[in-house]
């Protein structure tokens, strides 16, 4: 760990670092699932609901210019996290699924049979279910990328099978994987998929809290969604960020309260974007608290977080290679004890010394007993696990908060865990 | 900051006599624009020769703020270039912009200095500007037309 | 007021009350736009994000339990508050917004041609716009029930008109209005849509903070539409109540993570409700947070608030009775000084004693200089507003901890606006 | 709560020894059931003689729990009327859902008390009862088949 980093302080922004589970330290390595909160994040949120809180836009009177401000000063705050260039390229839904669903919708409003959609089989199935449902509904095809056994993308394979041609619409891929931890070559996929004049859409999910991506039009995609409780921010919270050209071509999604421009009962006009696409009253609380989150991953730093998680990787990564028996799904390369070119959720299998698969359900409760916090199962990626050859994985997932001892723990909580159930047999 | 400040009495008079209302022929280009969180709405023609505003007429639901403001604005910027007026747009949106703290020329704005205390009131800025960006978006419209 | 309703021991736990807008007291009557939040309702939010923060279903250690009771707990608890049969009948959104599109969307899958969908003049936007966008895109044919002059749903136009037909697919319209404070006969719209087979969808959105509705289903529709924000919860979450077996019968609407059976890159099952709605990361502390809202408002009594409320519009009514120059949009009517049979929210115009119409911004100005936040415009309701023959209006809407020396306020604060523009002319 | 508690030598054994596994002919019914939060899966076939049951056959994936829960329900219930094994499966979800305040009866449910356990732990009390719903959902079927 950088000397520079003083993870010390950062943790004292946590407060349930401080419990114990089960007699042992919390040890949280979750963080792909939801990130922990700090407090400046949850007492911005109390400030606002406690003293300032009103509906924004149409409530004109002083607490309604306080929320209104507390409101788009949040979009500001995250237009310049991901350098957007200006804060109407925000657009805020309830989570990535939802901005992914938006994406699906209004893109493939046109869309018919004979079209293709391309994503790839190690997606999320926030960005499976709902192109599946849009192809469903318009006869369109669902195309996708296949991985090679080195857990990246089969550029070569798709070429070959001439994945991407006139007939595609849309790409939309993950920057980072969930899982396996892979970085897809976003910029390559944007060009190649914009050669053909399809549009590009990209799940950051993974990628937002911890890599620097802006200036975001620099990854070449046309939308881009990500969510807000990964990032330290609150639940119920999730961003759509779309060039101002593109989102000014797209048809509404939700309609409602605050996205329209003329409503007449024989047929209704739309507000320009960001609001066309903000039906009913938004995420008021949840934006001033993703603005905190926003400012205090600044605070702390982007590229001192970047460092952090790849040495916090790395080591997992070591620590794991080293374990008899388990069995890293994604790239497991360290350089100099540091992850390299891979996000920091780390997928693995167990098998004991005498061959028998540890179910990542027992794996979990195991470790839960230990207090060590860890994820259980398809990771909502379940195409990607079956295209593995598993059914489920384990997976431990560092942010900024978390610390080489926990990783420490994780591995002596792993090897007893292996061991019990090895050791029974 | 006092709502005296706010409605000022040139305000209020343009309020109560709206000057150049009504839609009037002939004309260049009509637009319509709205502000959708509060329902103002107004439906504005402008009447080019060449490179002069000859006319601008307008029809119009609002508050008294984004009433006065159109009403002052035609005041404005008829008999002027197109080009003046873009000025004079610019100017009176930076000014809307200031929060208040903006010394307005009077030379330039007239009747329009009397909205330097909307500024301060950031929920009415968008109802002062509406007029103005409707004339900004008629003229576009207009030259446009014009040249192809 | 009742003598027994302790009116101050409530506003103690809102400390906003306490603020002065420009030297005046904070005077809040804007709670159809949004209510204030209690100090139980926003700790129990922080304390969840704090010490129990995790993701909910799919973590399954220590803190990722307490989540999901947490989540869990706040569907019982909203189960109980409208007196559902179980709590898988409670789905959440993330607004009443989305909670309509959601019903739209899967009641208007297999529309067509010829059939119609029935809705209301008097919707809030909410349930307007996804109407008219799923008639578009089916062809379905979108018809309204106008108002009386005496702001109540015509019944005997639509008997004319033959409203309600066999082509009749869907009935969808609110509880109670948001801007005339009329309150609609559910029961008998109900039973009239469902003897001609058509689904009943109710927005409750403007109710269910004050009436006590439950048992949900005795109101005889079959979806129920309404939001957090307005009965003291956080922003980010809604509910759609369905019965079972309807719930059962629908499509999904957003395809993602958790609403999912099984995922295969060529197709994919879904979950039982609720969850088959839920896509992607719940609003998990904001279900917490409306949990607590509904112990909050249970704790202090369900037919207290409904009587208090009665007390306050009865008042307001009987002010604005009195007040040269204004006109009440809605019942006015009032009983031994009590509001009869009507909402909270209470619109009206405001015209000088030379003919001067004050516009709803300028009145909500002048008011907010004096510490009076009430809302002026269209209240999402622009059709509304032009049957009625206005652009505009300003609306007051009381709570739970509003006092008649509020109403007294507003009052004063109107006859000096209404004066302030007649006096100049 | 300790692990060991959770993880009984009968559980782990069965969990490394699935009785009845594998799909069989002949059935009345089969049915896929999951547990879409953790992904285990289970394919499950029963087939009955009037009202005794003869026979349950699954493929399943899954945890311990899941995977030990559904050998000792078979155990449990072949051979049994479908009624009693109906009792059965009532008597082992009212067992997982006493959050372990709960006296079991070994006389009838028999290896299946080495669950009690498992319901001190709420996030794994659907893994022991996925077996035991895809069972209740096969004969079901099976008997609706039977009536029809
Ligand atoms: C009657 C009615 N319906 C729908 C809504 C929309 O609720 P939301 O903005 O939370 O989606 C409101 C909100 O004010 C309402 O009053
Ligand atoms: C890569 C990826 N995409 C999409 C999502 C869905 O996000 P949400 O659950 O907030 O909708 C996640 C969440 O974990 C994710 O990791």
């Amino acid at each position: 760990m950088s000397d520079r980093y003083d993870v010390d302080r950062v943790r004292a922004d946590f407060p349930v670092l401080a419990r114990t589970i089960n007699g042992y330290p919390l040890t949280y390595l979750d963080s792909a699932n939801t990130s922990l909160k700090p407090r400046p994040v949850v007492d911005a949120m109390s400030d606002h609901y406690l003293f300032h809180n009103a509906n924004v836009a149409r409530a004109m009177h002083t607490l309604g210019a306080e929320a209104t401000a507390g409101y788009e000063g949040g979009r500001a705050k995250v237009a310049a996290f991901i350098g957007a260039a200006t804060p109407e390229e925000i657009v805020f839904t309830k989570n990535a699924s939802e901005a992914l669903n938006l994406a699906a919708n209004t893109l493939g409003a046109g869309l018919g049979v004979g079209d293709e959609i391309v994503i790839t089989v190690m997606e999320h199935h926030s960005n499976i279910v709902p192109w599946q449902l849009v192809a469903e509904r318009t006869g369109a095809t669902l195309r996708w990328f296949d991985i090679t056994d080195d857990f990246v993308l089969d550029l070569d394979k798709a070429r070959a099978e001439n994945l991407i041609n006139e007939r595609t619409k849309v790409v939309s891929f993950t920057f980072v994987s969930n899982v396996l931890g892979t970085v897809n070559p976003v910029n390559e996929l944007s060009a190649w998929a914009h050669s053909v004049g399809a549009r590009v859409v990209v799940d950051a999910s993974q990628a937002v809290p911890t890599l620097d991506v802006g200036p975001i039009s620099d990854l070449g995609a046309d939308l881009v969604a990500f969510t807000g409780h990964k990032m330290l921010g609150p639940t119920g919270v999730g961003v759509l960020w779309g060039r101002a050209d593109v989102l000014a071509s797209l048809p509404p999604f939700l309609g409602g309260g605050e996205m329209i421009a003329v409503v007449e009962m024989t047929g209704s006009t739309y507000a320009e974007p960001p609001y066309r696409f903000e039906a009913g009253t938004p995420p008021i609380a949840e934006v001033v608290g993703l603005g905190a989150a926003c400012d205090y991953l600044t605070a702390v730093g982007r590229s001192a977080i970047t460092a952090h998680e790849a040495d916090i990787t790395g080591y997992a990564l070591d620590g794991l290679r080293a374990l008899e028996g388990i069995r890293i799904l994604g790239p497991s390369a360290t350089i100099d004890g540091l992850a390299v070119n891979r996000g920091g959720a780390v997928a693995f299998t167990v098998e004991t010394a005498d061959g028998l698969d540890v179910h990542p359900h027992d794996v979990m409760t195991m470790l839960d007993s230990r207090g060590v916090a860890v994820r259980g199962g398809h990771h909502c990626a379940r195409p990607l696990h079956r295209r593995l050859g598993v059914t489920a994985s384990t997976r431990l997932s560092p942010y900024l908060y978390s610390t080489r001892a926990e990783v420490d723990r994780l591995i002596e909580a792993l090897t007893w865990t292996r061991d019990f159930f090895g050791g029974k047999r | 900051m006092s709502v005296e400040q706010l409605y000022q009495d040139i305000i209020l008079d343009h309020y109560k006599q709206r000057h150049h209302a009504g839609l009037r022929d002939p004309y260049d280009a009509q637009v319509s624009h709205v502000n959708p969180s509060c329902g103002d709405e107004i439906m504005l023609r402008v009447a080019l020769d060449g490179d002069r505003v000859t006319d601008v007429s307008y029809e119009a639901v609002g508050c008294s703020i984004s009433q006065a403001s159109t009403s002052v604005m035609s005041d404005l910027v008829i008999g002027k270039t197109v080009t003046e007026g873009l000025a004079l747009a610019a100017e009176f949106s930076d000014m809307m912009h200031s929060q208040g703290e903006w010394e307005p020329n009077e030379d330039t704005l007239e009747d329009a200095v009397a909205f330097i205390g909307v500024a301060k009131f950031p929920a009415r800025v968008k109802c002062a500007l509406l007029g103005w960006s409707a004339w900004k978006d008629a003229v576009a419209r207009a030259t446009a037309k014009e040249e192809s």
